[in-house]
């Protein structure tokens, strides 16, 4: 069985971001997301009462470059306001063309 | 009933009670909490709700009856926001985001204090207009978007915030319930009335419970936004109650009618607001405009400010 | 009343207003949105609720007269999935799993659409028998289990969707209802009335705005699919509705009961036959089953087919 | 009416029906589930409103009638983990923290067997005293902590413990609403009783149906736990409901209020006790207490127990 | 302390795959597993409506051999038909004992 | 950009222990944590019934010397007596600094 290196960016905002998220992952090059619903705490404060919303947890596969406009993106756009945290891995998939 | 008695009354009601027993879970540091589900579930129906019972009224209404009060509401739409803003520039010295972040929380309106004002002049034993609910939906949009647009003048994105609070779900669940109930009238109304008129108090008393949990977790914030926050929050209030109580008479509107008029005008929105502002303001800061309308105006109307409101539309309306 | 002046009534019942108030929703793009846990619990509460009130009406219903309508709708059970199969494999020219996919859901029956007929029945003023909901239950399995082994002829392993189907949870919710209905009988009923009667249709009503928005999410791909399903999802209701009208007749049944029966005919699943469907014949395109039951022939039915079925079981009937 | 009569009229009830329904649905692997958030609605709802309905009882009932009945049940209280401990000690053979647990259980109580004998002495004609709920607060709380000290002797951290148990969701809702209902009064009641009162037995049966499949998920489990565990869980319900009994006659009670009290006495917790032991007592095994007081005690109860402690009431009281 | 080198395989699938899977995996030497429901987009569209039932993502720690051996599986029985996804990443664990 | 390496921890435990690994890792120097609620199945037996509750995933993005700190504490205090396990994977952020 071929594995396939790809990247996996783990995106978690508040979850009024989602639409405008999606839209821009997809935008920059990501076929795919998966989105969970999630609560936490950073510099911004809790989050986790419902009248601020929570937060999501969106993640999505892609090759490196797609990757880093992603994060070009986040840090030019979102990070300065919005309660927003990125992170990049390394994963292996079957089928790498599905992702490119 | 003097003024005393009437406050006992009120003070004394399962759903002021309920948001007492929220707000002494979250001190004690009790595990009570609602799943979000149960949240949003209760307050999609008690917006549907409202807007059904509204339309089954409305249908009875003829429209000129309508016409004085529903102009009456506009003006405070459009004046709210103003005196919110410049209130917030001058007296606590805020930004330009800041101040169009609180002028759209303190224009919109808040369903679950008009709810508590009508229950109270309904004990009181007044009969309250039946179209006051369309005057909830005329009277939550208007304010947000003045504001969002004082707080931009020139730049952003304003249209995306003024479809998103045209299509928010407050705005939908409310008008749609009022054309639904508009349109099935008494016939439809004989149908559901089991389940969105009879338990609408107790599933009312529920919500109250979760909002007393959701304010006294902001109250943390209090110290930090500072007594200036305070006075802003109970002050506008006041003003635009009287004022809205003061219009609605002008308005024809009966004393109770006066009164509930007063609390909406009173009151501030903590649904549709947050999330338009966050959309077109995300520089503003939350703390500011939750912390405000959630755990200082909202308790102040709910506990203090009905009975006050209704004092006033005696006075003028005596 | 005439035809049109029962279409009105069906048109501006609170039920069918609040479908289209969800469709609307969704096409205005509005963040209106059920929570998961809200759908599932409704739906746990309508059924039980109906296989309960069935059950209750079962206690007092001597055994004998059901014996014709079981026949009649076991007989409409083992029909329908093969005209849908038919009509799928020559009008659309779809493969075995596709065409088997679609006569599973038109083998089976919509639980909301019968409520929808059975309210429209009792407004118009006719009592249907309160034995309909066990041809509910018995309505809803054969049709699935037909159909996938039209679609299977030979291979792969019908078993377990067989066993899926039976132990579904609208089977058992249903069943269950029926079999707690039929033992505590009106003893058990008075206890709980005020729960599973009387705020049922106001329950009913939110669960079709929820409706409404899962089927307006799949107009778009209403192009895709394109006309001849919509056609499908039309006329085979109007033949199956037809059918069940007439078999009822013959069954004994009275007018509403007729209409009722023809409407369950009608209509397509959307609960228990997609679940089994996609476990037995995973390679057929769930677009087209759940596009063709959802977005077209529910709507169908909900608006237009129920009215129609009436007029037909009044021509026959009458 | 005899005891066979009475076994039977409990069996046929909707609600312990629904418990079993919603064993059969576990055991025949339907994929029926209730969503987390139902659940919990669930029981925040009921909770509530058997405080709430106690308060307004409560605010009807001169103290001085309430003080034998509350030294009663405090009696139970701390009797009932000692022996509860005593008994695991000896004869179930297990060590400190296991006895300590399965004692916090059967020192606390369920207030699902409460209503449910509740509803049984209403059923067979009593009216048992308004004022029971308050005794349910009062018997839930020293049980677990008395427990929690005989298991944990000298070390541990038994002040958060007691913190988790007093300020737990049960007790808060329990309470809260009791304290709600004694403020608002008839005048609360009046308002909020078609959400609070009416539907609560309709309510109660959906809660059982997903209590039944939870304890049946837990039957697996018996087999490993072994077959004195099953006698455990049985014969000291006996033993304290017989004990319940007796002590509300001696305390006042009416034979429908003193069978309830038995009930009460001869239930076993599972919602504040297993989330306290937890924290207090992490080395005590689950599987045992869940098992015992879930798949054993409860059931037993429900279906054999409540109809024995009445007959008990009735030889003692008649 | 000891960190043993593992692998976390993660599945994104329809929900109604659920037993199924967890049969598979267990089948295949996982010794354990954690379910977070999600909602997601990819190849067979979007995947967030009631009806058709959300997505699970499905992680499990194990060895490389069974990490291998349930790739294989997905790729022979589920990729085909339906809407999975499943990517493998090296994580570090305390108690490697515990997940082989 | 510059991308940052980290650890990420992942700990997946009954969801009566939130608060108090909630307050442990930020004692010992997490600056942010997300939460999402799980169900899932090890050791202890299955965890998705209501009753013993279910499972929470937490994960936080830490510099290597928390990330040890945080599994030496777990295995000390947890993972004897409950349902937990956790596990540490490499990640690359944008702003470091936000971490430490
Ligand atoms: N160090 C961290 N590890 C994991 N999640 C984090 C961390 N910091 C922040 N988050 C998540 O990102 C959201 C926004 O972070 P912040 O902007 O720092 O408030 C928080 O609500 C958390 O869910
Ligand atoms: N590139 C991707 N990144 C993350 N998740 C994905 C990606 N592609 C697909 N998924 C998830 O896997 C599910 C099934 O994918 P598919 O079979 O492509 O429709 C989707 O609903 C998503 O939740
Ligand atoms: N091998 C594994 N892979 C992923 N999650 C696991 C694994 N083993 C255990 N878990 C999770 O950790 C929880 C506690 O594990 P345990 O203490 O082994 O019962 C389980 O309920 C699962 O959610
Ligand atoms: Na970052
Ligand atoms: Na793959
Ligand atoms: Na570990």
């Amino acid at each position: 069985m071929d594995l396939v290196p790809l990247k996996l960016v783990t995106i978690v905002a508040e979850s009024l971001l989602e639409k405008k998220l999606v839209e821009e992952i997809q935008r920059l090059g990501a076929k795919g997301y998966t989105i969970v619903p999630a609560r936490g705490e950073g510099s911004r404060g809790m989050r986790s009462v419902d009248w601020e919303g929570q937060n999501i947890r969106l993640e999505t596969i892609v090759p490196e470059e797609v990757a880093l406009r992603i994060l070009a993106r986040l840090q030019e756009a979102y990070f300065p306001h919005y309660a927003v945290i990125a992170y990049v891995e390394n994963v292996w998939v079957v089928r790498g063309e599905k992702y490119v | 009933m003097d003024a005393l008695e009437l406050l006992r009354l009120n003070l004394l009601s399962p759903m002021v009670l309920a948001f007492a027993l929220g707000v002494a879970a979250r001190l004690l540091k009790s595990d009570l909490a609602f799943p979000e589900a149960l949240y949003t579930a209760l307050s999609i129906y008690l917006l549907f709700a409202i807007g059904f019972k509204g339309g089954v009224e409305l249908s009875k209404t003829p429209v000129v009856l309508l016409l004085l009060p529903a102009l009456a509401t506009l003006f405070l739409g459009l004046l709210r926001p103003l005196s919110g803003y410049l209130l917030a520039r001058r007296f606590l010295g805020v930004g330009r985001a800041d101040a169009g972040a609180l002028a759209a929380h303190y224009g919109s309106v808040s369903a679950v204090t008009f709810l508590a004002a009508l229950t109270f002049a309904q004990g009181v034993g007044h009969r309250p207009e039946g179209f006051l609910p369309t005057l909830v939906a005329l009277l939550e949009v208007p304010g947000i978007v003045l504001a969002l647009f004082l707080a931009k003048r020139g730049g952003g994105n304003l249209g995306e915030a003024f479809r998103e609070v045209l299509t928010g779900k407050s705005v939908v669940l409310l008008l749609g319930g009022l054309l639904i109930g508009a349109l099935s009238g008494e016939a439809g109304m004989e149908r559901v009335k089991p389940f969105f008129v009879d338990p609408f108090y107790g599933a009312l008393t529920l919500f109250l419970l979760d909002l007393g949990m959701v304010a006294a977790s902001r109250f943390a914030a209090l110290k930090q936004v500072g007594f200036r926050l305070v006075l802003y929050g109970t002050l506008l209030p006041l003003l635009h109650g009287a004022l809205g109580v003061w219009v609605g008479h002008l308005a024809g509107l009966s004393l109770g009618g006066a009164t509930v008029l007063g609390a909406m005008s009173a009151s501030a929105s903590y649904i549709a607001a947050p999330a338009a502002v966050r959309i077109a303001l995300p520089e503003a800061n939350p703390s500011l405009y939750l912390t405000a309308s959630l755990a200082v105006t909202f308790p102040f109307n709910l506990v203090l400010g009905i009975p006050v409101y209704h004092a006033i539309a005696k006075w003028i309306g005596g």
